[in-house]
């Protein structure tokens, strides 16, 4: 018996050594997300200038899947513009969902590593969690 | 020694390969239990209590048949005292709605343990918010061990409800409900037992061990999911309002009276739920049937093996209990630096199921200091060969996940 | 024209003998959802909503299935507006707990119609009780027919709760809810159908209908018993505190704080009843194939044949409408010199089955100045045979009772 | 098809023409007795002279059983002691059940015409209404 090869190595990686894992000094969007299945809960924190995502990083506890995912997510919206950061989000979203054309996953450069969890319903709450969260931080859904 | 006997009794072991290790969020079902509830609907299904053609008094009899089952079952007094309700948590609501929302205000207090499954919780603070009342915790040691010094001290005169669970669905522990019991009764109030855990595990005998209210659910025990019971002392029962109204709970309707049945029909408002009645008393034959002796020799022996192979994989905690005698077959353990969540995926693509989570115990997990844990629970259906799969896979864990060791 | 192309659909018809036509009460199982239960059990028993590994994924599947199952079958614009209950009863008390008693006050009214079964009036009657509020009847004519100028009035600027049955389980009528909803709507309040009746024998769209809670059994509709289900408007559900807690329809819980589940879960505490649910889901199947228009011209072809026979047998007296169209497959009635529970054990002792008593409306038959009555209530898998019977076995009871017309 | 002769002839008559069924003036107990099964109502009056029951009736709407039983019993009581009455009460609910001897039937007279209804469980209730509502006014059971 192996498992099938869906803990691949950036997700571990990820999980292991997270680069945003950590505290954001006087944040402008501190937002809780939850997910009830397994207790996941991060706490993702933003700093904005303007339009633009200044800084992020999120503190919590969780599996690997959602740390993994919101340290990946959080790398690739640092920099961008909120509404390319949501586009993003609604992207990985569809991904998780099977519902995301192949070239919009390249758009998510190593966030694409995750889109077997597809296939794990059971995984999909805590791949999608810290996208959610940010969703919901910029008063979508 | 182990269940490889038994696998035959249960059809899902021919269909489902995987090795189901999750047996105290539900069991597995007997073919006599499935077949039974499918008789019923065959060979008697009519709406019982209401009719007089033969089908509808053999549905009756059937129902009240599987009534004097379970009361035999818990050895209660009475039939009266023997409710059918959904599962535990609608049994444990019926009290805190007719009992504790009627008999309780301002400073009386509700002694609750914080092991308790969020069942024999919420409810309780429910009763709290509404009335005034407070709650006020029973605090285990580490090893979710209570001392019955701290449990005589808080209950007090102003104790209306002590709730306690009989065996605890995280760390397996056996709680002194006796003790429990005992001291709330000096007080005068009442005790409520949650014996979802403990139901399909050991014999319960209500007469000597005297709570007021005590629940379980048909599920745990090998019965439909669909069917609970709750057991209440006839004197307390006999004084509560009835909890849901409708059909089937009242003897008279006029414009401006209404005069309630008789217990336990009181409490029963509404169509029952008769099939999954007589699938759960199908159940308790089959418990008989196996005994529990040798259920508990069995289950004893694969905890023990389970519990002696988890003690040396590094960085493994086991909550509660520092021996395999202390865990009744549950075992909640977390792994250094992986999250429960991911323990469980990986056993569960090495074709095991385990459960993840909070267990529906909050609070009892922020008192341990943990966020989740992953949980092993065992019936005497479950085989050697399960446990040491289950063990070599989550040796093999923080490997898989990328931590040299 | 009747069901006998369809009775072998039906298990129990191969064994029980005697005519089944007390179908109001509860409906016979077809096969296919007591096997779709049965396989449930046999091929993806887990408990629900918390596992990972694939069984209890499948189970969780299944039951969100049923689901979505029944949101199409009423047209429904979310699954968060489907909660699972055990019954019609449940489903009501769920609202009158959750909605009545935290919505309604002193000097606020209930409009309620007389005909209602004793699962839509009681609940009402304890949300007056403790709120304070009165409850005020609507009455129909003696043929149970409502004036809608009446419902005008009664309903007014006080009026937080209107309730009606969309089907009379004791006259067969079909009520005027469409006028109640638009004109409770105008005042600001809510309206509650009770569907029990209906469900089993007509499409219902809530979008067309718009109420804004609809309440029905499983057991009435194919399906198995210990199943119902509330539909709910979800700004309304949203807004809702909980009813029961515990297990399953929370979130986060911890010391002092409670973060309930999203629709619809935060109304189902505790294990979920995933193979009653799949039974239902089999159930909507069924009727979705043989078809509501099959059904309906069955029934009321024997609805006819049997109103007809009954009109003429000599001190018979049929209970509400006066023609077979108002009747919707069910007819109760007296016998002068005769109670109904003797007229129920003569048609028994000719192996018919058939309901006598007050049937849960107790009110209704004071209106109508009857103690109890008779019914006969018809399924399309009924015959004419079955019908004839009936009507002859009827025509000689007062002859066998003793008395020389 | 033909009705098993459960409905026979002493049952009919005392249904049809109930001998006691009429009210009691200035009655010493009066208590209603129901049968929730099927909606049957009984209000049992006893007039009291010392330990005898000087007169009895009943008034209120059942079906044949309670309503032949309930006249039965009362045309065997009036006369009678409490405590005979009380005796007769419990060999009639015995024989309801089944668990009577033959001898003892024999002293409930006409009351043993209802004996069949030991074979139909649902209408025990209505056929031993009458006799639980003797026992409860005279504050037994
Ligand atoms: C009109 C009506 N409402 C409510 C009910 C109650 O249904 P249940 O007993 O399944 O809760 C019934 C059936 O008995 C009914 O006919
Ligand atoms: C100790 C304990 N109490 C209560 C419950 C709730 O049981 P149910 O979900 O059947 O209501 C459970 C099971 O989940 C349990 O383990």
């Amino acid at each position: 018996m192996e498992s099938r090869s869906f803990y691949n190595e950036i997700l571990t990686e990820h999980n292991v050594s997270p680069y945003h894992k950590h505290d954001i000094e006087n944040p402008d969007i501190v937002l809780e997300g939850v997910n009830p299945n397994c207790g996941d809960d991060i706490w993702l924190k933003l700093k904005c200038d303007g339009d633009i995502i200044a800084d992020a990083g999120f503190t919590g506890d969780g599996c690997a899947v959602s740390q993994a995912s919101a340290d990946i997510m959080i790398g690739l919206i640092i920099g961008k513009k909120k509404e390319e950061a949501l586009r993003l989000a609604d992207i990985f979203i569809r991904m998780i969902k099977g519902e995301a054309r192949e070239e919009e996953i390249d758009s998510l450069e190593e966030a694409s590593a995750l889109r077997d969890v597809a296939h794990m319903p059971a995984r999909v709450k805590c791949a999608v969690l810290g996208w959610h969260t940010l969703e919901e931080a910029f008063g979508n859904n | 020694m182990d269940g490889k006997a038994f696998r035959a009794d249960f059809p899902i072991f021919e269909i489902e390969k995987s090795m189901y290790l999750d047996n105290a969020a539900t069991s597995q079902k007997p073919k006599c239990v499935l077949e039974a509830e499918y008789g019923f609907y065959e060979k008697m299904n009519a709406n019982p209590l209401r009719g007089f053609y033969p089908l509808s008094v053999e549905a009756t009899k059937a129902y009240e048949d599987a009534r004097e089952k379970v009361r035999g079952f818990i050895n209660a007094a009475s039939v009266k005292e023997i409710i059918f309700t959904r599962n535990t948590t609608e049994s444990i609501n019926l009290i805190a709605y007719s009992y504790g929302l009627n008999n309780l205000c301002r400073n009386d207090e509700i002694v609750v343990s914080i092991t308790e499954h969020h069942s024999n919780l919420l409810p309780w603070r429910m009763v709290a918010d509404r009335t005034g009342a407070k709650i006020k915790y029973l605090y285990p040691n580490k090893e979710g061990e209570f001392d019955p010094a701290a449990i005589d001290e808080a209950i007090t005169e102003r104790t209306k409800i002590a709730a306690m669970g009989q065996v605890s669905n995280v760390l397996g522990s056996l709680n002194p409900i006796d003790h429990l019991i005992k001291r709330v009764h000096e007080v005068g109030g009442v005790a409520v037992i949650d014996a979802a855990q403990s139901a399909p595990h050991m014999a319960i005998d209500v007469k000597k061990m005297n709570p007021d209210f005590l629940a379980f659910s048909g599920h745990k025990m090998f019965g439909p999911m669909g069917i609970g019971v709750l057991y209440g002392r006839k004197e307390l029962l006999e004084a509560m309002p009835p909890f849901m109204e409708g059909g089937e709970m009242v003897d008279i309707v006029r414009f401006d009276y209404t005069k309630y049945s008789e217990l336990p029909h009181k409490f029963e408002a509404g169509t029952v739920n008769a099939g999954g009645a007589v699938g759960l008393s199908a159940a308790i034959d089959y418990i008989n049937k196996v005994g529990f002796d040798t259920m508990n020799e069995i289950e004893e022996s694969l905890t023990k093996r389970a519990f002696e192979a988890m003690k040396n994989i590094p960085h493994l905690h086991i909550l509660g209990g520092d021996s395999a005698e202390k865990h009744h077959g549950i075992i909640s353990f977390t792994l250094d630096d992986v999250h429960p969540h991911d323990v469980s995926a990986i056993l569960e693509a090495d074709g095991i199921d385990v459960r993840a989570g909070h267990h529906c115990a909050g609070p009892l997990l922020e008192f341990l200091g943990v966020n989740s844990a992953t949980r092993l629970s065992l019936m005497f259906y479950n085989t050697e060969e399960e446990i040491d799969a289950f063990t070599k896979s989550v040796a093999s864990i923080r490997e898989r996940m990328g931590f040299n060791d």
